[in-house]
């Protein structure tokens, strides 16, 4: 079995081992498990959507309206459970399927009238943060306050913790399992993979590809829809523009994860691996005294060369050439 | 069959259609709308989007993708910015943004071809390194007060038309010639369209992805200096997630997110849509918190029809010709 | 060489992809004249060496000279400069662009000139191709015409055709030949790759044997006969030779409810096709490139849509049914094109093997399952393998086409469509799936055999409709099964006992 | 890994007070970075900090989102920090936040834009919105003739969802309202901090509106990209009023050129530096309380005031506002004497 772990895997796995090792260095407050715990809270959002993400990308689609689905569920928890005056529990439920029902419109919009879906999830994108803006506007409520008062039961989903593990922790390894089941152990999963590598092959065989490609998109508007929630419950206020910043940090989660962004291969074991790493980078950076505006140098440079030395051929034979030619200098060293 | 050789330029006359439908509609609500001035005004607004989005076209053409463009027109237009600030000449501002496009892009293209790293998450590395290079560069400021004889040039008129217009439409169709007959401007098609068999037929493939790169980076680049010369200002966000807008224009234009399809002319038209949809949302007169949902409708709209209204087309082709055996066969009987 | 002008000599050519050592020291010349046959099994590095010729790869070992000078720095463009062409065993179309841009694109000449010279090419061979479709909308067979006709323009000095005949039928066959005929006259050298070995008679001056990466056999083509070179071909350890000769034992069930019916269908590209399949039987359909055979298939199976008529599985009626549902009713489909629609290229052996049968099983996946049911077939179809792990575009073509053959058997169908189930396949696994044919037959399994390859079809076909111009006129029963009546049928000149439809 | 702990969890009461001054590190957070406003207000904490000798991090991330301010809170908590100034970028968002900041032992102020009093010990105001939102109005009315006639008015800021700039422009439509009947607000538009978007957003507030009289721009992206705006159809002061909030570099050449008559903003080097340095007084140890003054170098005496000033109803000994004292409004005659 151990010898069936991807390789990408292994690598990402040393780097995280290499970042904590390395931060922990800079700043010995980093080695505490609490903070290391604690700061899931601050990617949990990114990385459940990046989960579903993957199995977008593995269609070879892409989907980038989970932020502001984010957004979306969150004015719509907010207003269910304030203004409404729903249940606070049954309008998170209703927020998050909300969030299922817009990734089932880009489903549709993208596996059955077949439209870009670059295209179609940045329509989305402006889409969906539009009606949560047009749905504070005409409910009255004052768009730039967002809708707080939450209770403390709500509170406590994200803040809270269980034998002294934070709940962001346990959502984020409720959310991998749950993808990781589906992607790695159902014949759904399989369906996913084959019909990101050749959906024509996938339709000769039997697969309802297009139904396999609009569910990846349901799943991720649901992942955003769950995520909406746990940040209005992390952050105690519902707001309009709430996940705003998302986007680029969830595809580079997911192709920092391994996943070939023209689809047919990758895994969720990856993504979370990548978001933890990212979530790590920036917590470490950030503790080691980088600001904050100037992280995205780092990631830039881990993503580029991480995938250059995972991928890149030619740089293994070089790199290969370049260890023989020094083996043989110093063989002749030597003599 | 006409109707085929026909074919590739519907795509253009569709979204040109699209362009026209926007204006009227608008301009049933509101006349100013479809007044010589504003559409004028509506060019001159999108010449940055056209720009960017003839620079895009390139890299898509030949089945890749590039996301740095923001940040590279960010970067450009804050160096050339700080130069012309400092009282440096327009000459070295502008050689000064383009040699920078054409590093940056010469970057990218190095590592898509050589390191072999996918384009788009090299340009999503680089779109990051890129920004905060940006940031160190004016130390988090904004570059301000730019003199008035730069940002006069986005201004000029010669016979009562924005000069710049003239020049990049100029320059637009000249792309577009040199894309759709030159010898080696379909290329970058045929490298989108099937790479193996690009190699196999003796196209430099690597050297026309670079090419692709560099030439999408310098577009940025302008992009940038037209961006300094019409606002007069760069803050450090400046083109803060315009490559997506950027690659809907392209798609919106007929221009395909696989590589191999796609023209300029498209790509600018659907350019000129989507800047047009920001200022047509200000002369609709409503709430201005619905401008988002209603631009994100229509652009969702449009794709969607236009990609019905072609599978139709195709269809269309393929049955009659499928057809044509059939019943050719009957008429011989 | 007979004096005759020596264009290229290979000289111990090496290459390896990753552990794969796939040529091991070849060494290869050509002359002026002389058209040179390349045979050998799938996998056995035909392609290989000749995209090192080409330029497209890069050798790892041994030198190339061209008309006396050594090359280095190769590349395609160099090679399309010093009149080497490849016309590629898989159709490299741009498939964006008209036939017409094909053609032109990358050559010198301006466009009218190709034009000109393309319509009387197209002529003399007598093949039928628009210049302005899209070569999206090409069958794989005129794809594969097109590419040939790009090669033919270029005026190379040495021509490599890697196989260009795989799906093209007798007749595009024939002329094509003439055409080699006319080409070596004139002084151009010819490198031609084929599993036929009957072609290799008809146009070779030369044969070589490529086996594991090595020349074993080479010479004059008429120091050879069909069964030395099958002979060479075969593996080494094996002794059946040519044993499982096809052997058909016809039982008339046409008493009998038939397993597939197809009653007036028409749909886009074919009309009025009825015809009817019984258990435990070949049936070919014969025809010409482009007569409208894929329709057919495809919509009965459920890919195309049907505008009238019907189609009848085991009595059940399926017209309308999409494929994953005729796929249920017990009805499976081989694929003519198998890159575009065969394979998941990327995915392992293991998962293109299961990839249909895991429907039937439980939602969770069954690693065990999956494995039994590869091993099983893997040792039943002899499918060459290092590990089910194995990336498919990994294999050679005809062990790829025995994966997608395993995928449709472990579903059980009761009906088979092949189309053209052997395409590019060498010929110890074109009998391996022969026998393949015959035992599915036994077991009462029945198939509907599509086949541009003449030979092939009237072989194993118990019966044979033939398909001219999108109608179904002719059925050639058991005893009227021969080539001529194939090749008349097909030609829709056929005038023999009109039995059916 | 357990020494760290007891510094994050104990609250700095006995050993707070004999931290060595030098060694008190206050994170100074933007809403976001790349903002003039913001890096001038940067600027001014710099310099404070390097005058008294102590540490001031500049921490922000280019988008100004919740989540992102919520971040660098958590890790100004994790990495020790001893104050934060931050300007939030909402009311509420950030209180679960700043609770455990508190809880660490690390004190909170806030600056520009304040959260819930609750969570800070003072907010360093540069106005209420009543003060703010009337100086908007007043800037543009000091420039009419007649000022109780009929003007159509334009409201051009960043987005709908910022809370600052939409409590100034709420009171100031009151304002419009009570003081000046006659005039209309025609609309509201938002340029997202986006100046290629605001200068579209601009010249077609000029097109569709061809009457517009006033056009107020309390943003800083806002405001010179309107500018610009009317500068590229030729028009000056004298055909439109064109006023808000943005620094003196920014606008100082549409001054110089008559584009624009007037604009407004307070000092807002004085209010980081003055931010940052009560944060380090409060970290020092020392306690501020309602109504008690402070002397603060460079800056003055300072006064420390009730929260109802702001129109809250929390009130508490330890939590009050600080309101700058002075705004200035820039116009050709003083735009020269201001480097920020
Ligand atoms: N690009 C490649 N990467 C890795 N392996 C390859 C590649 N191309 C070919 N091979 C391997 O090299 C071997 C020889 O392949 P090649 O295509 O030359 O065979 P061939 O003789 O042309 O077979 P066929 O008759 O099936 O066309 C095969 O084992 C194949 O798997
Ligand atoms: N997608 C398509 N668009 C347009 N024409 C098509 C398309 N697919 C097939 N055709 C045309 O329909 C005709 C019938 O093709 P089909 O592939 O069914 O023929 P066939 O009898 O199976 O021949 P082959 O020997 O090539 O398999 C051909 O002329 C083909 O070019
Ligand atoms: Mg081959
Ligand atoms: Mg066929």
């Amino acid at each position: 079995m151990m010898k069936k772990i991807p390789k990408r895997n292994l690598v990402l796995l040393a780097t995280l081992v290499a970042e904590v090792v390395i931060f922990g260095m800079i700043n010995p407050r980093f080695w505490n498990i609490n903070i290391l715990l604690n700061s899931f809270n601050d990617f949990v959002g990114i990385a459940i959507i990046a989960f579903f993400v993957t199995f977008v990308i593995i269609t070879g689609g892409i989907d980038i309206s989970g932020g502001s689905i984010i957004g979306l569920t969150s004015v719509v928890t907010g207003l269910l459970a304030q203004v409404v005056g729903m249940n606070i529990w049954s309008a998170a439920l209703l927020a998050v399927l909300v969030g299922g029902l817009c990734g089932l419109l880009n489903g549709i919009l993208i596996a059955y009238a077949r439209v870009q879906a670059m295209v179609i999830t940045l329509g989305g994108m402006l889409l969906y943060s539009g009606i949560a803006l047009v749905l504070v506007g005409i409910s009255g409520a004052s768009t730039y306050e967002g809708i707080s008062g939450f209770s403390e039961g709500f509170i406590n989903l994200a803040n809270g913790k269980l034998f002294g593990i934070p709940h962001s922790v346990i959502v984020f390894v409720v959310m991998l399992l749950i993808a990781y089941i589906l992607l790695h152990r159902t014949r759904y999963g399989r369906y996913i993979y084959l019909t990101g590598i050749n959906q024509n092959a996938g339709e000769y065989s039997g697969i309802d590809t297009r139904k396999i490609m609009a569910s990846t998109y349901v799943l991720s508007g649901l992942s955003a829809g769950i995520a909406g929630v746990i940040l209005t419950s992390y952050l105690g206020s519902s707001r309009a523009d709430f996940g705003a910043e998302y986007l680029m940090p969830i595809l580079t989660a997911v192709v920092l994860g391994g996943t070939l962004i023209t689809g047919g291969k990758g895994g969720v074991i990856g993504t979370a691996l990548a978001s933890i790493i990212i979530g790590f980078l920036k917590l470490g950076l950030q503790m080691g005294g980088v600001q904050t505006q100037y992280i995205g140098l780092a990631t830039g440079f881990l993503l580029i060369i991480s995938v250059a030395l995972m991928g890149g051929q030619e740089i293994k034979t070089s790199m290969k050439r370049l260890l023989t030619i020094k083996k043989d200098r110093g063989g002749s060293l030597n003599a | 069959m006409p109707k085929l050789t026909s074919f590739h330029k519907h795509r253009e006359f569709r979204t040109i259609i699209f362009l026209v439908l926007l204006f009227i509609i608008v301009g049933l609500v509101n006349s100013d709308f479809i007044s010589a001035g504003n559409i004028q005004n509506a060019l001159k607004n999108s010449l940055l989007y056209i720009v960017l989005a003839m620079g895009m076209t390139f890299v898509l053409l030949t089945g890749e993708i590039d996301i740095s463009i923001g940040a590279v027109l960010g970067l450009s237009a804050a160096v050339s910015g700080v130069i012309l600030r400092d009282g440096g000449s327009i000459f070295i501002a502008v050689i000064t943004a383009i040699a920078i496009g054409a590093v940056i892009g010469l970057i990218n293209g190095f590592g898509v071809t050589k390191l072999k790293i996918s384009s788009f998450i090299m340009t999503l590395g680089m779109l990051e390194i890129v920004r905060v290079t940006q940031v160190i560069f004016t130390k988090g400021q904004w570059v301000e007060n730019l003199p008035e004889s730069f940002k006069h040039i986005s201004q000029m008129k010669v016979l009562g038309i924005n000069f710049l217009t003239i020049i990049v439409i100029l320059a637009v169709i000249l792309v577009h010639l040199f894309l759709s007959n030159s010898k080696k401007g379909r290329y970058f098609a045929a490298i989108g369209d099937n790479e193996d068999g690009a190699v196999l037929i003796g196209i430099p493939v690597k050297r026309f992805k670079i090419i692709a790169f560099v030439i999408n980076s310098v577009c940025a680049s302008i992009a940038g200096l037209i961006f300094a010369s019409q606002i007069g200002f760069i803050s450090t966000t400046a083109g803060v997630g315009i490559e997506m807008t950027v690659i809907a224009a392209a798609v919106l234009g007929g221009v395909s997110l696989s590589g191999g399809i796609g023209s300029i002319v498209g790509a600018s038209i659907g350019a000129i849509i989507m800047s047009s949809i920001n200022s047509a949302l200000v002369f609709l007169k409503v709430p201005a918190f619905w401008n988002s949902a209603i631009s994100g409708s229509l652009l969702i709209i449009i794709v969607v029809v236009d990609a019905i209204i072609s599978r139709r087309n195709t269809k269309k082709t393929i049955k009659e010709r499928l057809n044509a055996r059939v019943l050719n066969y009957q008429e011989e009987v | 060489m007979e004096g005759s002008r020596l264009l290229v000599k290979l000289e111990n050519i090496q290459k390896s992809f990753n552990q794969n050592k796939v040529l091991k020291g070849v060494s290869l010349e050509i002359s002026e004249s002389e058209v040179i046959s390349i045979i050998g099994g799938n996998g056995a590095g035909k392609s290989t060496l000749m995209k090192i010729l080409t330029g497209v790869y890069k050798e790892d070992e041994g030198s190339i000279e061209i008309r006396g000078n050594k090359i280095s720095n190769y590349s395609p463009a160099i090679a399309n400069k010093l009149g080497i062409y490849l016309v590629p065993q898989e159709p490299l179309l741009f498939p964006n662009m008209t036939v017409e841009q094909n053609l032109t694109i990358g050559f010198d000449k301006t466009k009218a000139e190709v034009r000109e010279s393309a319509k009387s090419l197209i002529e003399q061979l007598g093949w039928n191709l628009d210049l302005n479709r899209l070569a999206l909308s090409l069958s794989i067979a005129e794809q594969q015409q097109v590419e040939i006709i790009k090669g033919l323009l270029r005026d190379a000095k040495v021509l490599i055709l890697d196989e260009p005949t795989s799906s093209l039928t007798f007749a595009e066959t024939e002329s094509l030949f003439k055409l080699i005929e006319q080409l070596k006259a004139s002084g151009v050298g010819i490198f031609y790759i084929t599993h036929r070995l009957d072609e290799v008679f008809q146009i070779s001056t030369h044969a070589v044997i490529l086996r594991d990466g090595k020349v074993t056999l080479k010479g004059q083509i008429n120091n050879f006969t069909k069964d030395m070179l099958i002979k060479g071909l075969l593996p080494l350890d094996s002794e059946k030779g040519e044993s499982n000769v096809f052997r058909k034992e016809y039982i008339d069930r046409s008493h009998e409810e038939p397993i597939l019916k197809v009653e007036k269908l028409c749909g886009d590209g074919f009309k009025d096709i009825s015809f009817n399949v019984y258990r435990g039987e070949v049936v070919g359909l014969a025809g010409l490139v482009g007569a409208g055979r894929t329709e057919i298939a495809e919509a009965i199976y459920g890919i195309n849509q049907v505008q009238s008529g019907k189609v009848y599985l085991n009595g059940k009626d399926i017209t309308d049914l999409a494929a994953n549902e005729t796929i249920e009713s017990g009805l499976a489909y081989i694929p003519e094109d198998r890159f575009l629609n065969g394979i998941f290229s990327i995915s392992s052996v293991s998962s293109n093997v299961t990839a249909q049968v895991i429907k039937k099983r439980r939602f969770f996946l069954d690693k065990k399952f999956e494995k039994e049911i590869t091993d099983e077939y893997v040792s039943k179809l002899s499918i060459k393998i290092s590990s089910h792990d194995d990336e498919i575009k990994s294999l050679s073509g005809g062990n790829q086409q025995k994966v997608v053959i395993a995928r449709i058997l472990s579903t059980n169908p009761q009906l088979i469509i092949m189309d053209e189930p052997t395409r590019g396949i060498d010929a110890a696994a074109r009998s391996d799936i022969y026998s393949i044919i015959m035992q599915l037959k036994e077991q009462g399994y029945s198939i509907l055999l599509i086949s541009s390859d003449l030979e092939e079809i009237e072989r194993i076909s118990d019966r044979i409709y033939a398909i001219y111009r999108g109608t179904c006129r002719v059925c050639l029963g058991i005893d009227e099964i021969n080539a001529t009546n194939v090749m008349n049928a097909a030609f829709g000149t056929y005038k023999g006992s009109e039995r059916h439809a | 890994a357990c020494n760290s702990d007891d510094a994050g969890s104990t609250p700095k009461g006995d050993n707070g007070g004999k931290k060595d001054a030098k060694d008190i590190e206050v994170v100074f957070i933007p809403k976001m970075t790349g903002n003039s406003f913001f890096e001038s207000g940067n600027d001014g904490a710099q310099e404070m900090a390097e005058k008294i000798g102590f540490k001031v991090k500049y921490d922000g991330a280019p988008e100004g989102t919740v989540a992102n301010q919520v971040q660098i809170i958590n890790s100004a908590v994790n990495s020790g920090a001893d104050a934060i100034a931050i300007s939030s970028v909402s009311s509420d968002g950030l209180n679960q936040a700043l609770q455990k900041a508190l809880d660490a032992g690390i004190k909170v102020v806030t600056w520009d834009s304040d959260v819930d009093p609750k969570y800070r010990t003072a907010y360093i105001n540069q106005g209420t919105p009543e003060l703010l939102g009337s100086m908007l109005v007043d800037m543009a009315a000091g420039q009419l003739e007649n000022p109780n006639e009929a003007q159509q008015v334009a409201w051009f800021y960043s987005s709908p969802t910022v809370p600052d700039q939409n409590s100034w422009v709420d009171y100031a439509n009151k304002y419009i309202k009570e003081k000046y009947p006659k005039w209309e607000v025609v609309t509201t538009q938002f340029g997202e901090g986006n100046e290629q978007l605001s200068l579209q957003v601009g010249e077609s507030i000029l097109d569709t509106y061809p009457d517009i009289d006033i056009i107020i721009c309390p943003d800083s992206t806002a405001l010179p990209a309107m500018a610009q705006a009317a500068q590229n159809k030729g028009l000056n002061k004298k055909d439109v009023i064109i006023t808000g909030f943005a620094t003196p570099n920014s606008m100082r050449q549409y001054i110089e050129n008559d584009t624009i008559e007037n604009h407004g903003l307070w000092d807002v080097k004085d209010q980081g530096a003055l931010a940052v340095y009560i944060a380090y007084h409060l970290a020092l140890g020392n306690e501020l309380k309602v109504g008690d003054t402070l002397d603060v170098p460079e800056i003055g005496q300072v006064k420390v005031e009730s929260n109802k000033i702001q129109g809250y109803d929390y009130e508490a000994d330890d939590s009050g506002i600080i309101v700058l004292p002075e705004r200035t409004v820039f116009t050709k005659d003083n735009t020269k004497d201001y480097d920020f």
